[in-house]
C-alpha cells in the first residue's frame, strides 16, 4: 500500500467553512435542546418522577400501621358528655388525616402511598419480565428467521387477540390468593406479544441494514452484532415497549383487583378500587376515598403514555411535529 | 382478494381459536389438584344451597365429559370434541342450564353495548385525530391532545364511578344499573327501546370516553406519518383544495390501520366491559364471568372465556375479509 | 435577457432568497438567485446536494414549508408576482399555470385512488366543469399523450411500473396546459432505458402544449440530453448560465469546468478526476466567492469579494473574478 | 476456433480460481398457500484468479439479479443452488476459522454510504472494530497508524475523519471511509456494489480512481457492480451484462460497450444519456411498454426490437461471437456456442493481447 501514488487524492485545502464542521454545544444548550425537542418525554417523566417519589418517601416515613383497618381514632364526646377515643372512619381530609379516612378508619393518604409503591411495584415486575420474554423472542425470530421465526409470529399474532383481562380473570378463577409479585409475573408471561411484534419488526428493518451486513464483514459474530449494533438502535423501541407494558400492567392489575381477584392481603390502588366500589364510595359520596386514587392512576398513565409517545418521536422522527 | 389471503386469515382463525382452547384446557390444570373436582366435591358435602343429585349428575357429567382418570392427550381430545359440538357443559351456579343458553342470553347486551360504543368511539376519536393531525389545524386545538390523553389515561370503570357519582348521586337523571328496567315488560315498542337507550348511556360514555382518546392519538400519529408522504405533495403540487387533500388523500390513507386497530381493539374493549358491567350491574357476558367466578362456576367460566375468544376471532376475520375492500393494495396483490 | 421581453417570458425570477431557520442560524439554501424562463425553453438547473436546487423547485410551486421562508425578490409567473398572491391564487395558479412533475414517483400517486381520479380532481379544482364523458376521453387523451394505454385510467398505482406512474405524474402535469413545467429531478429512483423514456416523454409534450420547462438535477448526462439552456448552481447561487452546448464544451466558470471533466463518458478512458475538497456550508458560507476553497484558480480577491455577474457571450452569464471588463459587462439579471 | 479449442483455453484458466460463483442460482419464494417463484439468478459461474489483480463489471438494471449475484459471492445469500467457493472450499462448508478468512478477504462497499454507518457510532467504529476482531494489531498505537494509513491511502484526513459521526462527513467522504475500511482489512477481493450512485458527480471520480488504484497499486480484484455503464467502461476490463437473473453477454468492457450484440444490451448502451449536447439520443424504442409475458423461449422476447419467432421457442444459448465476447442471441447463431460455464473464460488475460 505503501508505494501507491496518493498525490491526487490528498485533502487539498482547509475545511473551515465545510458542512462538516459542527459547533461545539454547550451541555447545557444540548440538554435544553433536547427537552424543547421532546417536552412529551421530559414532563411525563416529571410526572412519573413525582408518584416514584411520592410512593417511595411516603411509605419510608408513613408508618405502615396507618394502613391497618381500625388505625384512625378520634375524640367523641359520648353520650354521657365524657370525651372517648372511638376509631373514626369516613373522616373528611383533615390536618391529621390528610386524605381523610376510609369506611375501615384506614388513612387514606398512607393508604394511597403504599398502594401506589405496590401497584409500581408490581408494574414494573410485570413490565420486565413482558419485555424481557418480548425483546427476546423478537430477536430470536426478526434476526434469525426459519421455522422458529414462524412459530413466534403465528403465535405472538393468535395470544394477543385473546383479551387479557378475561385471560387473567379465568386464571385467578384457579389460583389461590395471589401476591403482589405474583400478579406481576403473570402479567409479565401473558402480555410479551406486543413487544414481540415491535421488536421483530425493527430487527427485521434493522438486520438488512447495511451496516449490519458491513459489521459482517468486519468480523462480527451473531451475538456481538446484535448487543452492538442493533440493541442501541432498538432501545428507544424497547424502551417505549417497556413503558407501554408497565402502564398496561397497572391498568390489567387494577381492573383484576377492582374485581376483587387479586392481591388481597397488600395495599395497591385496585384493592383499593375493589374496595371503595364495593363498599358504596360512590352512593356514600365519599369523594375523598375515590378521588386520590383515581387520581394517582390517571398521572400514572398519563405519564407513561406521555413517555412512550416521546419515545416514539425519537424513534420515529416523523412524528415530530415541531422542528 | 387472493385465494391465498383469505385462506391465510382464516388459518390465523383457527388457530387462535386452537390457542384459546387450548389454554383453556390448560388453566384448570395449572394446579396439581383439580379445582373443579376439589369444588363439586366441596358442594357434595355441604349440599346445602344444591341439591345433592344435581351435584352427582354434575360429577358424571364432568367425568364424562374429561375423564380424569384418562392419559392426557385422551382428556384433551374429548375436549376438543365436546366443543365441536358447542357442549361447554352445565352451570354449577344455574344448574342445569346448559353453559351455551347462558352464554347466548347475555351476548346480546354486550355485542349491543360494547360494539356500538367501539363503533362510536372509533368514528369519533379518528375524526378528532385526523382533525389534530392535520397540519394547518390551528395550534389552539393541540390543546385538546393532552385532554385527549388524561381521558384516555383514566380506565373505563373508575370513570364509569366518576359518571355514576354526578348522575345518580349528584345529578340523579339516568338510572344506575342494568340493562332495563324490570317493571317494564320487555316488547319491542318504542318504550323499550327507550329505556333500553337510557340503561346504556352511563356504561356506553364510559367505554367511549375513555377508548375515544386512543383512537384520536392513533389516528393524529397516523395522519401526521402521512402528510409526510410523497402523494400528499403532489396533491399540494396539483392545486387541490384543502378539504380534498384532507379527506381524500390523507383521512383515507390514515384510516386503513385504524381499521385493524379497531378489530384488535374489540378484544380489549369486550375484555374491559367485564368491569363496566359489573359497575353498572349490566347484564352481559362481563357480568356472567364475574359471576360465574365468583360462584366457583368453572364449566361457565371456561364456556364464557371460549365464547368471548371465538367472537373477537370471528370479528378480527371479518375485518380482515373487509379490509381488501378498503385497501386495494391487498385486493389486487397476485403473490 | 431584457426586461422588455420580460413581459412575454413565463418565468422571470428575480433575486430569489429562500433560507431556513434553524436553530443555529439562517441557512442560505437560495441566495439570490436570479433566471428568466423564454416560452417554449428547456431549463436545466444542475448542482450537487446542498446547492439549493429542489429548494428553487419548492419556490417555484410556492410549497416550500416551515422553517423555509422566502426573504427576498420576485417570482413573476405570466406577468404578475407570486409572491404578491393570497393562498387560494397560489392554489389556482398550480396546475393551470405551473405544474410539478415531482421527484421519488414511486410513492406520488395516491394508493387508493385509481388513476382517471387522481386526473380528474385536479381538473375539478381548478373549476373545469365537463360531462363524466368528456372528463373520460380528457384523461384518455392524456394517457395516450404520454405513451400510456388508455386502459391504465382505471388502475391502482401499486399496478404500474415506476416508468409507467412517472408518466401519469405527466400527463397530470400537463392536464391544464401550464405554461411552465417544473420537473424535480423526475427519473431519481428509475432504470436507465425507463430514465430515457421518460425525459423524453416529457420533453414531447413540453413541445406539443408549448410549455416552458425547468428540470432540476444533478446528472449532467440527463441534462445535455434534456436542456437547451443549462444553470449550474453551488451554493445557493447560479454561477454559470448559458446554452447547453457553450456549457458542454466552453466553460467558463471552474466549478463548471471541474464538473464536466469529472464527468465519465464512454468515449475514451481517462484518469477520473474529482473536484477536491466539500461543499461549502450554507449556514457560514466563505466570504466573497463561495467556490473559492475548493478552487484551482483562486485568487486573494476571491475570498474578500462576492464575484459578480458578467455576460461572457450572448446569453452566456458567469459569477467568477477570473473574468474582468473585458471579457463582459456586469449585469443584473 | 472450434469448439474443441474453446474448451482447451477454458482449462487453462480454470487453475484453482481464488473465488469461484459454481454455476449459482437464486430463487425466491413468497406466499404460503399458493407459492410465487422469482428466478433472481439463473445458474452464473464466475471465477476471480489468484492473479493477475482484475476489474470486472456486472451490469443490469434493476431485476437483473447483480445485486443478488453479489450477495451471492459475498456469502450474504445462500445459493437455491450451485454453490460458492473460495480457495478451493464452499462456503457453505466452511469451518469457522476458513469462514473468519474468508470475510476478511472478500470485502464490500455497499451503494449507501450512509446507511453504512450505524447511527449510533462515531466513525471510528467501523475502523477500529476489524481491528479487533481480527488482531490486525498488537498495541493501541499500532492500531491508530493502521487507521489512519488507511484514511490517507482513499485521500482523507484522520484528523479532519476520525471522532465525527457519519452525518458529520459528505456522502463522498462516508465513502471513502468505507473503502478505507475494506482495504485496511488488505483483501483480495472487494465487492463493490454500485459505490457511486449515491454520491455527488464532483466526489465520485475521485472513489473510482481510488478502487482504480487499490487494484492497480495493492493487487485487489475489484467486482463492480452497476447499472451505469459509463462508470463500468471507465473502471473495468471486462463486463458482464446480465438480464433477468441471466447473463445476455459479456466481454472486454470496450468492445461490449462500442459495438453490443445482444438486443438489451444496445438498449442499454443507447439509453445511456451522454454528457454531450452533440450526442442526442435516438428514438428507437421497446418492442413493447414493460408488460411482461411469459413465454418458453429468451426471456428478453418481450421487450426485444428484434425478436424473431424462433425466440419464443427455447432460450437462447450463449454464442461465441468473437475471441473474448458472448451473446445470448439467436441472431448469432452461426457463431459456435460456448460451452465453458466460467464466464471468466471469455475474459483475455490482462496484458495478455
Amino acid at each position: 500500500m505503501a508505494n501507491m501514488d496518493t498525490t491526487a487524492l490528498e485533502p487539498q485545502l482547509p475545511s473551515s467553512y465545510d458542512v462538516t464542521v459542527f459547533e461545539e454545544e454547550t451541555r447545557w444548550v444540548k440538554v435544553s435542546g433536547a427537552i424543547r425537542r421532546n417536552v412529551l418525554l421530559f414532563a411525563g417523566s416529571l410526572l412519573i418522577l413525582a408518584i416514584v417519589l411520592f410512593a417511595v418517601a411516603g411509605s419510608l416515613i408513613i408508618d405502615e400501621k396507618r394502613t391497618e383497618v381500625g388505625f384512625a381514632h378520634a375524640e367523641r364526646e359520648t353520650a354521657d358528655g365524657s370525651i372517648k377515643e372511638v376509631v373514626a372512619p369516613r373522616l373528611k381530609p383533615s390536618g391529621e388525616f390528610w386524605f381523610g379516612t376510609d369506611q375501615f378508619a384506614r388513612d387514606i393518604f398512607a393508604y394511597v402511598a403504599y398502594g401506589t409503591l405496590g401497584t409500581l411495584w408490581m408494574g414494573l415486575i410485570a413490565g420486565i419480565i413482558g419485555i424481557g420474554i418480548g425483546t427476546l423472542l423478537g430477536f430470536i425470530g426478526g434476526y434469525f428467521g426459519g421455522w422458529l421465526d414462524a412459530v413466534i409470529v403465528v403465535l405472538s399474532d393468535a395470544l394477543i387477540t385473546i383479551p387479557g383481562l378475561m385471560l387473567l380473570i379465568t386464571i385467578s378463577a384457579y389460583l389461590d390468593q395471589l401476591t403482589v409479585e405474583q400478579l406481576g409475573i403473570l402479567i409479565g408471561v401473558i402480555s410479551w406479544m406486543g413487544t414481540t411484534r415491535v421488536v421483530r419488526a425493527q430487527v427485521l428493518t434493522l438486520k438488512n441494514r447495511a451496516y449490519v451486513e458491513v459489521s459482517k464483514f468486519n468480523g462480527q459474530g451473531d451475538m456481538e452484532i446484535v448487543v452492538s449494533e442493533l440493541i442501541p438502535n432498538l432501545a428507544p423501541f424497547i424502551a417505549a415497549a417497556f413503558v407501554g407494558a408497565v402502564a398496561g400492567a397497572i391498568l390489567l392489575s387494577i381492573g383484576l383487583s377492582a374485581l376483587g381477584l387479586g392481591p388481597q392481603n397488600e395495599p395497591s390502588l385496585g384493592l383499593m378500587a375493589f374496595w371503595f366500589i364495593r363498599f358504596g364510595a360512590v352512593p356514600q359520596g365519599m369523594w375523598w376515598w375515590f378521588g386520590p386514587p383515581i387520581v394517582v392512576i390517571a398521572i400514572f398513565i398519563v405519564g407513561l403514555f406521555m413517555i412512550t409517545a416521546g419515545l416514539d418521536q425519537i424513534a420515529n422522527p416523523r412524528l415530530r411535529t415541531s422542528v | 382478494m387472493t385465494v391465498d389471503y383469505v385462506l391465510r386469515r382464516l388459518g390465523m382463525f383457527v388457530l387462535i381459536i386452537f390457542v384459546a382452547g387450548t389454554l383453556n384446557f390448560a388453566i384448570p390444570r395449572l394446579r396439581p389438584t383439580n379445582p373443579v373436582e376439589e369444588r363439586m366435591n366441596q358442594l357434595l358435602q355441604q349440599a346445602g344451597g344444591v341439591h345433592i343429585a344435581n351435584v352427582k349428575e354434575m360429577i358424571a357429567s364432568y367425568e364424562e365429559r374429561f375423564g380424569l382418570n384418562n392419559p392426557l392427550w385422551r382428556q384433551y381430545l374429548n375436549y376438543w370434541i365436546a366443543l365441536a359440538k358447542l357442549d361447554f357443559g352445565q352451570s354449577i351456579a344455574y344448574f342445569p342450564a346448559d353453559v351455551t343458553r347462558e352464554v347466548m342470553r347475555s351476548m346480546p347486551w354486550t355485542l349491543g353495548l360494547v360494539g356500538v360504543t367501539t363503533v362510536m368511539a372509533a368514528v369519533i376519536g379518528s375524526f378528532f385525530g385526523a382533525w389534530l393531525g392535520w397540519t394547518r389545524t390551528p395550534i389552539a386545538v393541540s390543546f385538546v391532545v393532552p385532554l385527549l390523553l388524561i381521558v384516555t389515561a383514566v380506565p373505563f370503570y373508575l370513570l364509569g364511578l366518576l359518571m355514576l357519582w354526578v348522575f345518580t348521586v349528584f345529578w340523579p337523571v339516568l338510572p344506575g344499573g342494568g340493562a332495563h328496567d324490570p317493571l317494564i315488560a320487555p316488547a319491542f315498542d318504542l318504550t323499550t327501546i327507550i329505556d333500553i337507550v337510557q340503561h346504556a348511556i352511563l356504561p356506553g360514555a364510559a367505554i367511549i370516553l375513555s377508548s375515544v382518546g386512543f383512537w384520536g392519538l392513533g389516528m393524529r400519529g397516523m395522519m401526521v406519518t402521512t402528510m409526510g408522504d410523497d402523494f400528499i405533495k403532489l396533491a399540494e403540487f396539483k392545486g387541490l383544495k384543502e378539504r380534498r387533500i384532507f379527506l381524500r388523500y390523507a383521512v383515507r390513507n390514515a384510516l386503513l390501520p385504524q381499521v385493524t386497530g379497531l378489530a384488535i381493539n374489540i378484544g380489549f374493549v369486550v375484555s374491559g366491559s367485564v368491569l363496566v358491567e359489573v359497575l353498572f350491574a349490566y347484564p352481559g357476558i362481563g357480568n356472567l364471568l364475574y359471576t360465574a367466578i365468583t360462584s366457583n362456576d368453572y364449566f361457565l367460566i371456561q364456556g364464557v372465556l371460549m365464547y368471548v375468544i371465538f367472537a373477537v376471532g370471528l370479528m378480527l376475520f371479518i375485518v380482515d375479509l373487509i379490509y381488501p375492500l378498503i385497501d386495494p393494495r391487498i385486493r389486487y396483490r397476485s403473490a | 435577457m431584457t426586461t422588455a421581453t420580460a413581459v412575454h417570458s413565463p418565468l422571470v425570477v428575480k433575486d430569489l432568497k429562500v433560507y431556513y431557520y434553524t436553530r443555529r442560524g439562517p441557512v442560505k439554501a437560495v441566495d439570490g438567485v436570479s433566471f428568466e424562463l423564454h416560452r417554449g425553453e428547456r431549463l436545466g438547473l444542475v448542482g450537487e446536494s446542498g446547492s439549493g436546487k429542489s429548494t428553487i423547485a419548492l419556490a417555484l410551486m410556492m410549497a416550500h414549508k416551515e422553517p423555509a421562508r422566502i426573504e427576498g425578490g420576485s417570482i413573476v409567473l405570466n406577468g404578475s408576482n407570486v409572491l404578491d398572491d393570497n393562498s387560494e391564487q397560489v392554489r389556482l395558479r398550480r396546475l393551470s399555470e405551473i405544474a410539478m412533475v415531482p421527484q421519488g414517483a414511486l410513492n406520488s400517486l395516491n394508493p387508493v385512488m385509481r388513476i382517471r381520479d387522481q386526473v380528474i380532481d385536479g381538473l375539478k379544482d381548478h373549476n373545469v366543469s365537463m360531462s363524466d364523458g368528456e372528463f373520460a376521453n380528457r384523461v384518455a387523451e392524456l394517457l395516450d399523450s404520454v405513451g400510456l394505454h388508455r386502459d391504465v385510467a382505471s388502475r391502482f398505482p401499486h399496478e404500474l411500473s415506476g416508468g409507467m406512474k412517472q408518466r401519469v405524474s405527466i400527463a397530470i402535469a400537463i392536464s391544464m396546459n401550464p405554461s411552465v413545467i417544473v420537473a424535480d429531478e423526475p427519473t431519481s429512483a428509475l432504470d436507465v432505458v425507463v430514465q430515457k423514456q421518460v425525459v423524453q416523454t416529457l420533453r414531447d409534450v413540453q413541445e406539443r402544449i408549448g410549455a416552458a420547462a425547468i428540470m432540476i438535477g444533478h446528472d449532467m448526462g440527463l441534462m445535455a440530453q434534456f436542456a437547451s439552456r443549462i444553470g449550474i448552481m453551488y451554493g445557493g447561487k447560479i454561477v454559470e448560465i448559458g446554452p447547453v452546448s457553450h456549457i458542454f464544451n466552453n466553460p467558463k466558470h471552474p466549478y463548471t469546468r471541474l464538473l464536466i471533466s469529472s464527468l465519465p463518458d464512454t468515449r475514451s478512458k481517462r484518469r477520473l478526476e474529482g473536484i477536491p475538497g466539500l461543499p461549502p456550508s450554507l449556514l457560514r458560507p466563505p466570504p466573497g466567492c463561495i467556490f473559492h476553497t475548493r478552487c484551482p484558480d483562486a485568487m486573494d480577491i476571491c475570498s474578500q469579494e462576492i464575484p459578480a455577474t458578467r455576460e461572457i457571450d450572448a446569453l452566456r452569464y458567469a459569477a467568477c473574478h477570473l473574468y474582468g471588463d473585458d471579457d463582459g459587462k456586469v449585469v443584473d439579471l | 476456433m472450434t469448439t474443441a479449442q474453446l474448451d482447451r483455453s477454458t482449462q487453462e484458466v480454470e487453475n484453482e480460481p481464488l473465488l469461484q460463483a459454481d454455476s449459482v442460482s437464486k430463487t425466491f419464494v413468497s406466499g404460503t398457500f399458493r407459492k410465487h417463484y422469482t428466478r433472481a439468478l439463473d445458474t452464473v459461474t464466475l471465477s476471480v484468479p489468484e492473479s493477475p489483480p482484475t476489474i470486472t463489471a456486472i451490469a443490469g438494471e434493476s431485476g437483473s439479479g447483480k445485486t443478488t449475484l453479489a450477495r451471492t459471492v459475498l456469502g450474504l445469500v445462500e445459493p437455491t443452488s450451485g454453490a460458492v467457493i473460495y480457495r478451493g472450499t464452499n462456503v457453505a462448508d466452511m469451518s469457522r476459522a476458513q469462514h473468519a478468512e474468508f470475510r476478511r478477504e472478500v470485502q464490500v462497499i455497499f451503494q449507501d454510504p450512509f446507511e453504512s454507518y450505524n447511527p449510533f457510532y462515531k466513525v471510528d467504529h467501523v475502523l477500529r472494530t476489524p481491528i479487533r476482531r481480527y488482531n490486525l494489531a498488537s498495541s493501541k498505537s499500532e492500531a491508530d497508524d493502521i487507521v489512519e494509513e488507511a484514511l490517507r491511502t482513499v485521500g482523507l484526513r484522520p484528523e479532519e475523519t476520525l471522532g465525527r459521526h457519519p452525518h458529520q462527513l459528505s456522502g463522498g467522504q462516508r465513502q471513502r471511509v468505507m473503502v478505507a475500511r475494506a482495504v485496511m482489512l488488505k483483501p483480495k477481493i472487494i465487492v463493490a456494489d454500485e459505490p457511486v450512485s449515491m454520491v455527488d458527480a464532483s466526489l465520485r471520480a475521485t472513489i473510482l480512481e481510488t478502487l482504480r488504484a487499490m487494484n492497480r497499486d495493492v493487487g485487489i480484484s475489484i467486482l463492480y457492480i452497476t447499472h451505469d455503464l459509463t462508470t463500468a467502461y471507465q473502471l473495468a476490463e471486462n463486463i458482464i451484462v446480465l438480464y433477468k437473473g441471466r447473463v445476455a453477454e459479456s466481454g472486454s468492457v470496450d468492445s461490449v460497450i462500442n459495438d453490443p450484440t445482444h438486443p438489451y444490451t444496445q438498449l442499454l448502451v443507447s439509453s445511456i444519456p451522454q454528457p454531450d449536447p452533440e450526442t442526442q439520443w435516438g428514438r428507437e424504442q421497446e418492442a413493447r411498454d414493460e408488460e411482461e409475458a411469459e413465454i418458453a423461449g429468451c426471456n428478453f422476447y418481450d421487450r426485444c426490437p428484434l425478436r424473431m419467432d424462433e425466440c419464443t421457442v427455447s432460450d437462447p444459448p450463449l454464442y461465441r461471437t468473437a475471441p473474448n465476447r458472448i451473446t445470448r442471441c439467436y441472431r448469432y447463431a452461426e457463431s459456435p456456442v460456448h460451452l465453458a460455464p466460467d464466464l471468466r473464460s471469455v475474459f483475455a488475460p490482462v496484458g495478455g493481447d
